[in-house]
């Protein structure tokens, strides 16, 4: 692992990237602890009050300080976002490499429903599911994860394809293995990279679609301090208090690109023309 | 028996009608012209006796027409009846109807027609909305082709008020007997515009009704409804001159409005409300030393500052606000921590209580208040959490059924009419399930009282019971917010939030050429 | 391009919709709160709810509700929406034509943009332009559309009252307004369209030339001009297609947001508008229409591929 | 009279992260006109990057030491790129190893080549498309006018590569590179691009470099052969001379690893009694589609037994259906048809017990994909080892049996190189114990004198173990030293299978002698 870390610094974009997560990875953790304020605590002399030595972020229509609601709010937002892709990658993982493996009719019959269910966009699918669900972050996270799926599902039996026409796979039939041991000890570990890589741009996604959900009203509820919530509620009052809009907005930014970088970078040092 | 005052009160006739048009307008409005106006959602459902929300409010406006119209300062004006007689013990009551009116398809405009209307109306099946607010009706019958008599099941002086009730509008005997539901698709009111084009999801147009009973109006020749979902891009677009009025806007806009040029911000304090329905059949609330700790911790005038953005009047726990005709000013309730902390204990909750507050997600300004509340209340040792839910939900499992909960009403014509809507025993919507008998008995009183002293003190105790007892806290009324361009002219934004008069409305110099 | 291959093209477009209209219906089957009850809002007194659901056939079990209503839809009919009660197929259709408006329009932008940029990435790889191209990908790709839509209406709409700020003009009835209003909506969809489109096309020019063919071409004394335009760029084209191919479903049901906040009356928000108000009819139309859509996009995608590259032989 | 390609002391680098590591080390070489010098070395050796310097597409990481390149008084270390538009296929051409990547596959053939004759012989399309025609005619290719209209995935690689050469020679140059053009193709194929170039040479008396890593293949084409060995020159000559007195001990080492059939390394004979006998095998690949017919079968009835202990060799090209017989035999492929095997009968894979699984191993063709790069060394030698009851202190055994060094145990697959690679493999399979071992073109992609080293190990295992083989290869030369009997497959169908003595009868099949024919032994 460090070697690969140390092969991700080296390239520009991994670089940025992680220096981009590590910030989003110290709100994540000490949030709470650097707020300088209680997150929810509205303070009617506050509202609307300007960037200045008391919100150094300013205030929003409440009063209540953005800078903390900022800090406080990436644990509801970023790690949400991680676990509904991770969890959406890992069951489309195992259906993509699945239908790989037992091919033919099977692998027909997974791929067209996979691709049947893809027709409905990503945003609707999870529209569609909260509305099932009830409104809420943890539904909202679980909605994101089933509508990754079938994107990973695709992207996996591809990968999985060409790595079930490998010869050590062959050998490994050939001589006996079980299917279990063909799928998790001789595949999954080379169809791991491109998941990785794949997952990590999807997570870029996932904060998105998640900030989307809350500006819908279907994401994550107030008084929640969740970065696409905050986005929502500060357009109405766009014109008298920009900064409230700005400063969730930048937020958003910086997780989605750190992890697009990430990716990209994880993809050319994982790449294995340079493995060497 | 009956006071020369009081006789003249009731008994609104036509000569009102000839007054106002000299009174309010400097010279002759210029006829023509198209109007265009956003409405916030799509006016999904046009039938009069269906609609629920205001855009189709005022679709239904601009079709139809009621026996009786509201003005400004809430009291009544003649629309389709030209007089109306109660007897002397106030239980029955017979309209005049106005001559040679026609609906749009040509049909006269008859007494069967009004009867039919009214008893669709009260028919359970049909699920108006207007069922349980025209008033105690047991029976409507015509005399004579221009002439009704309504009898009711118990003395009420406010019929004529009732009967502006937004899903009382008249339409065809013969649709009513006929298909009652073809009303969800085409129009046939007698109201100052005929239906054009009607695509719910984007733009709705109305043209004007050659054959309205009244000559002179409506002055414009066509008007266009678009809807907006985004508030705030919808105010970029009157900014901008897309638009030229709109129906309700927010604190935030309403600000821009007031700064930009050829932009006329509309605002006026009205009854719209938002209350926390507290579960008065329910523990904790059922005891009344929790609801008046709850009441103490909340700063009013804050919650105006927050949820209305400073564009509302504080609430003093009466759903009257000082915009209705029976107000009682009483000194505002001043938020008191320790107080509070103290009858808390007293209740038994020496250490703080945990509740669980839920506000639907439309409005927004449920979960606002409910916000603003949380914070307030906390000192006081009220753990409250906050929760949300789709509206749809709410309505299914929470309204009426919850033992705390944020609800919100715009204004009713009477005070009568707000008091058996929300807090009386047999009230429609009886959220808090206060059933006090003694303040039955004076809301009863007060209906049937017909001396207008004695009247607004039975009123004026009405209030101070629920500003002791607290069955919900009220705390704050929200002004109406919309805006116009500066060629607008005649548009009234009216208190009760869903009265629109856009027959009065013209466009002034300045307005753009529009084909 | 053989009848066997568009028979089979077209029963696997069936199957596609079967499968998105059953999921649907069984999704729709739990919604918490029915239709009827959001239908009918405060005033539903239990009878007029009774009623309302008996006659909407809410009552029956779910697998005769879906019978019931395929056995319309294969004859066109999709139902009456539950809200409006006017007829939901021409409905959506309407809200259809105005997503394709919207997608299409993004779609040539970004073609005509995102093309000619990822190859100069590519060709000055590592240069300014390369990094500079690729941040402004970045930033593109990692915006959630409505704060892309909130920044443009700011600075094009409000401050250099260049464009409407928001609502929809159909082009038929005013082709310049109904262009203008198209305006910010396009860019805004373009802006997130852009990154996509241009990352990939930087790197598959990059593959391109690093292949074998090219390498052949160079050293067989062709001008670098003639290997760039003859030879590289078709090549690097080819996968273009089948991004926009899956882009389209996005652009139909992702951009919802840009769809309210610019009051685009289109098929992603007519959806949401349905799944909010429960109006199953709306709902099951809406996700039909939008299937058959990105399958036929993706069909027409396919035959595009083939007649760029010879190599795809559909027998 | 000046050469018509002239490299002075020329030494060339490839800068690495770390640092750089010399490739060419002052080469000295010279090219008369219309003389043809073979360049000859195995994988590693520096020809391909020397073939990269003469036409100046070196990689960013080359560093140019010293020396100089001269194509006739043209410098080529001095040109500027519009002049090297000039120079390429103009006045020096190429031919590349792999036809069917040199064509742009969605560009027609014709216009691909017409393109070069339009900038090198200025002509105007008209005439470019005529001459096009009469060159792929003249390069032997039959309807060249609808060959014009084609795209290359509608040819095969004989034809591409004809197209490529068409190209070459249309424009006249004063030398051509050939980088191993023959080696991408089967045998038969092969050869006649041989000729076709022989016959071209003759006529337009062309210089030529010919890059190739067979040392047979290239003293019969080149007038002189020049041997290169980790990046330095070791030895010139004339290629008759190279063959027979070769003075420089790598090319000695190189000459002896050359497989010659008269040098027999097998000198018992098998057992009688049968191992494993194959009838009327059917191998079928993919199932029929929706509306697509299933595709016909791979192998058209095949029936063969190896006897215990016996080398059956299977020789043929590419799409002959040798390989898919080894996937039969392994249940790697559905098949119609009996396999009996241990008086036991077996119509599919599913019937193949643990039993058959462990005595009937198989090993692959490429080295680098035969290998799980997630597992390493003992952990791959540890799981047959776990299936067939053996124990890890086995491991060491397994690689010295290979000899290995123990130590690799702990190593990663790309750690290794291609010839260690296809050891390990070896080792797996005969971790089973097992009677019968496939070998799926085991030596192909290996240089020569690493393909030796494997068959001797191949041999050494059989005297120890016993253990009977079914060795598949293209390489007519190599089985005919090893294969007891050797069976010849063509489009599916056994034409001739016979003891190994018998090849040189001559009631042999046609195809078989045309086989024999394509793959001669070198010059003297």
């Amino acid at each position: 692992m460090t070697e690969l870390l140390t092969r991700l610094i080296r390239k520009p974009q991994g670089f940025v990237g992680l220096s981009l997560l590590a910030l989003v990875a110290l709100a994540c953790l000490f949030g709470p602890a650097l707020a300088p304020y209680a997150p929810e605590k509205i303070n009617f002399l506050g509202r609307f009050r300007a960037p200045g030595w008391q919100n150094w972020l300013g205030a929003d229509q409440f009063g209540r300080d953005i800078f903390s609601r900022l800090m406080v709010g990436a644990r509801s937002t970023v790690p949400m976002a991680l676990i509904a892709t991770f969890a959406g990658s890992a069951v489309g993982a195992i259906i993509g490499v699945g239908s790989a493996y037992f091919g033919g009719r099977a692998d027909e019959a997974i791929m067209r429903t996979n691709d049947a269910v893809m027709a409905i966009p990503g945003l609707l699918m999870a529209l569609l599911l909260v509305s099932t669900l009830g409104n809420g972050a943890g539904n909202a996270a679980i909605a994101i994860a089933i509508a990754f799926a079938p994107g990973m599902a695709r992207v996996t039996r591809s990968v999985a394809l060409n790595v079930r026409n490998q010869d050590y796979v062959k050998a490994a039939i050939a001589r006996g293995e079980g299917a279990l041991w063909i799928i998790f000890r001789e595949m999954l570990p080379n169809v791991m990279a491109p998941i990785v890589i794949e997952s990590t741009i999807r997570v870029s996604f996932a904060v998105m679609l998640f900030a989307t959900l809350s500006f819908l009203g279907v994401g994550a509820q107030p008084p929640a301090s969740e970065w696409g919530l905050m986005v929502a509620d500060a357009r109405q009052y766009m014109y008298q208090a920009p900064w409230a809009l700005i400063a969730p907005s930048v937020a958003i930014a910086v997780a989605a690109i750190a992890f697009n970088l990430i990716g990209d970078g994880l993809r050319d040092a994982l790449n294995p023309k340079d493995e060497r | 028996m009956l006071s020369i005052t009081r006789r003249h009160f009731l008994a609104g006739t036509a000569i009102s009608l000839t007054i106002l048009p000299k009174m309010a307008l400097a010279e002759a409005p210029k006829r023509g012209g198209v109007l265009r106006m956003s409405i916030d959602q799509a006016a999904s459902v046009i039938h009069p006796m269906l609609a629920r929300v205001n855009p189709e409010y005022l679709v239904t406006e601009l079709l139809y027409s009621n026996l009786t119209r509201l003005k400004p300062d809430m009291t009544v004006e003649p629309d389709l009846a030209l007089s109306w007689e109660p007897n002397a013990a106030l239980t029955e009551w017979v309209f005049k109807l106005r001559p040679d009116v026609t609906f749009h398809d040509g049909s006269p405009l008859t007494a069967d027609d009004v009867v039919a209307t009214i008893n669709a109306i009260l028919d359970p099946k049909t699920a108006s909305p207007g069922r349980t607010n025209v008033g105690p009706i047991k029976e409507v019958a015509a005399l004579d082709p221009l002439t009704v008599k309504f009898t009711l099941s118990g003395a009420y002086a406010d019929l004529p008020v009732a009967l502006t009730y937004l899903n009382a509008r008249i339409v065809p005997a013969k649709v009513v007997t006929g298909a009652l539901a073809s009303l969800s698709t085409a129009a046939n009111g007698t109201g100052p515009f005929k239906l054009t084009s009607y695509e719910p999801d984007r733009r709705i147009i109305v043209e004007r009704n050659p054959a309205y009973y009244d000559p002179a109006r409506p002055h414009l020749d066509r008007i266009e409804l678009l809807v907006y979902p985004d508030r705030t891009a919808e105010a970029s677009a009157m900014i901008s001159g897309e638009i030229d009025l709109l129906l309700t806007t927010t604190p935030g806009q309403y600000e821009r409005f007031v700064k930009a040029d050829g932009v006329k911000a509309l605002r006026t304090p009205s009854g719209q409300f938002l209350n926390i329905n507290l579960g008065c059949d329910q523990k904790p609330f059922n005891d009344v030393r929790v609801r008046q700790a709850l009441a103490l911790a909340v700063d009013r005038e804050a919650t105006v500052g927050f949820v209305a953005g400073g564009y509302g009047t504080p609430g003093n726990d009466t759903p009257l606000s000082s915009a209705y005709h029976f107000y009682k000013n009483i000194p505002l309730k001043k938020p008191d921590i320790a107080k509070a902390k103290q009858l808390l204990a007293d209740a038994g909750y020496p250490n703080g209580i945990d509740l669980t507050l839920i506000a639907s997600d439309q409005p927004a300004t449920r979960a606002q208040l409910g916000v603003a509340v949380r914070e307030m209340a906390a000192a006081a040792g009220f753990r409250i959490n906050v929760q949300t839910m789709p509206h749809a939900t709410y309505l299914d499992q929470v309204w009426k059924k919850g033992i705390f909960y944020v609800g919100f009403y715009n204004m009713q014509p009477t005070a009568d009419a707000i008091f058996n809507l929300l807090y009386t025993s047999n009230a429609a919507w009886n959220e808090t399930r206060w059933n006090n008998s003694a303040f039955d008995a004076v809301i009863n009183a007060a209906r049937v009282e017909n001396d207008e002293a004695k009247r607004s003190a039975l009123y004026g105790k009405a209030q101070d019971m629920m500003h002791t007892e607290v069955p919900s806290v009220i705390s704050a009324f929200f002004d109406l917010l919309a805006a116009q361009r500066s060629y607008v002219e005649g548009y009234v934004l009216h208190p009760r939030g869903s009265v629109f008069r856009l027959d009065m409305v013209s466009l002034g110099a300045g307005a753009p050429k529009r084909t | 391009m053989s009848l066997a291959w568009l028979i089979r093209r077209l029963l696997l477009m069936a199957y596609t919709v079967i499968v998105v209209s059953i999921l649907v219906f069984a999704i729709t089957q739990i919604l918490p709160a029915d239709a009827a009850q959001s239908l009918l809002g405060e005033n539903a007194t239990p009878e007029a709810l009774a009623a309302l659901r008996a006659k909407l056939g809410l009552g029956d079990p779910a697998w005769l509700q879906y019978a019931h209503w395929a056995s319309h839809v294969v004859t066109g009919d999709f139902g009456v929406s539950m809200c409006t009660s006017q007829p939901v197929g021409p409905e959506m259709l309407a809200a259809l034509s105005r997503s394709l408006l919207v997608a299409v329009s993004s779609i040539l932008l970004t073609l005509a943009v995102a093309v000619p940029l990822g190859v100069v990435a590519a060709l000055r790889q590592g240069k300014f332009t390369d990094t500079g191209v690729s941040l402004v990908a970045y930033l593109g790709v990692s915006l959630p559309e409505f704060v892309t839509a909130t920044l443009l209406a700011l600075l094009l709409a409000d401050t250099l009252h260049l464009l409407p700020a928001t609502g929809y003009v159909s082009p038929l009835e005013d082709f310049i307004g109904g262009v203008r209003h198209l305006a910010l909506p396009v860019l805004t969809v373009s802006v997130i369209l852009i990154a996509h489109v241009m990352r990939m096309m930087r790197s598959e020019t990059l593959d391109v030339l690093k292949s074998d063919y090219i390498r052949a071409a160079r050293l067989k004394g062709l001008p670098e001009r003639t290997v760039l335009f003859r030879h590289a760029l078709r090549n690097a084209l080819l996968p273009v297609v089948t991004i926009i191919a899956l882009d389209v479903g996005y652009l139909l049901g992702g951009i919802i947001v840009i769809e309210e906040i610019f009051a685009i009356p289109g098929i992603g928000r007519a959806l949401m508008v349905a799944i909010t108000a429960r109006d199953l009819p709306s709902i099951q139309a809406g996700a039909l229409i939008m299937a058959a859509t990105y399958v036929l996009t993706n069909t027409l995608a396919d035959m595009a591929y083939a007649l760029l590259d010879p190599r795809i032989r559909y027998d | 009279m000046t050469a018509a390609l002239s490299i002075r002391n020329y030494s060339l680098d490839y800068v690495t992260s770390a640092g750089p590591v010399r490739v060419l080390h002052d080469i000295s070489l010279e090219i008369a006109p219309g003389e043809v010098l073979g360049l000859v070395g195995e994988s590693g050796s520096g020809k391909s990057s020397l073939a990269w310097a003469l036409m100046r597409h070196l990689p960013a990481n080359a560093r140019e030491v010293e020396g100089s390149l001269q194509l006739g008084n043209v410098d080529l270390q001095r040109l500027g790129p519009r002049e090297l538009t000039r120079i390429r296929g103009r006045r020096l051409g190429m031919v590349f190893q792999d036809p069917s990547t040199s064509l742009n596959p969605t560009l027609a053939i014709g216009s691909q080549i017409t393109e070069a004759l339009i900038r090198h012989r200025d002509l105007k399309p008209r005439d470019a498309d005529a001459l096009a025609i009469e060159l792929l005619g003249h390069v032997d290719l039959n309807n060249p006018a609808a060959i014009m209209r084609r795209y290359p995935h509608e040819i095969s690689g004989g034809e591409k590569q004809r197209v490529v050469i068409a190209t070459a020679f249309g424009c006249r140059p004063d030398v051509i590179l050939f980088d191993e053009p023959t080696t991408a193709l089967d045998v038969i194929t092969g050869a006649r691009i041989l000729e076709l170039f022989a016959r071209l040479r003759q006529e337009t008396g062309v210089a030529a470099l010919y890059i190739s890593h067979d040392l047979a293949l290239v003293t019969r084409v080149a007038d002189r052969v020049a041997v290169l060995k980790r990046g330095r020159l070791v030895e010139q000559a004339p290629a008759a001379e190279i063959f027979r007195a070769p003075r420089h001990s790598d090319t000695q080492a190189l000459v002896a690893a050359v497989p010659r059939p008269e040098h027999r390394l097998v000198h018992d004979s098998p057992g009688d009694d049968v191992l494993l006998t194959a009838s009327d095998i059917e191998v079928h690949y993919g199932n029929p589609g929706l509306f697509r017919r299933a595709p016909p079968a791979a192998t058209k009835k095949i029936g063969l037994n190896v006897r215990a202990g016996e080398i059956l060799g299977l020789v043929g090209e590419s799409g002959s259906g040798k390989s898919s017989m080894a996937r039969a035999l392994t249940g790697l492929a559905h098949f119609s048809g009996r396999i009996s095997f241990d008086n036991q009968v077996i119509h599919g894979a599913r019937d193949m017990n643990a039993a058959y699984r462990r005595d009937v191993q198989i090993v692959f063709q490429h080295p680098d994909s035969s290998l799980n790069p997630r597992h390493r060394i003992d952990e791959i030698l540890s799981r047959p080892l776990k299936l067939y009851g053996g124990s890890l202190p086995d491991i060491p055994r397994l690689l010295d049996q290979v000899r290995l060094p123990s130590s690799y145990a702990g190593r990663w697959p790309h750690q290794l190189s291609g010839g260690e690679k296809q050891r390990v493999a070896i080792a797996r399979a005969f971790a089973a114990r097992p009677k019968l071992v496939i070998c799926d073109e085991i030596t192909a992609p290996l240089d020569v004198s690493v393909q030796a080293q494997i068959i001797e190990l191949l041999l050494a295992l059989r005297a120890e173990t016993g253990t009977a083989f079914v060795f598949i290869t293209h390489d007519l030369n190599l089985i005919r030293q090893i294969a007891h009997r050797i069976g010849v497959m063509r489009r599916g169908e056994m034409v001739d299978l016979l003891p190994v003595e018998d090849f040189d009868a001559n009631h042999i099949h046609s195809y078989t002698r045309e086989l024999m024919a394509a793959s001669p032994v070198p010059v003297g």
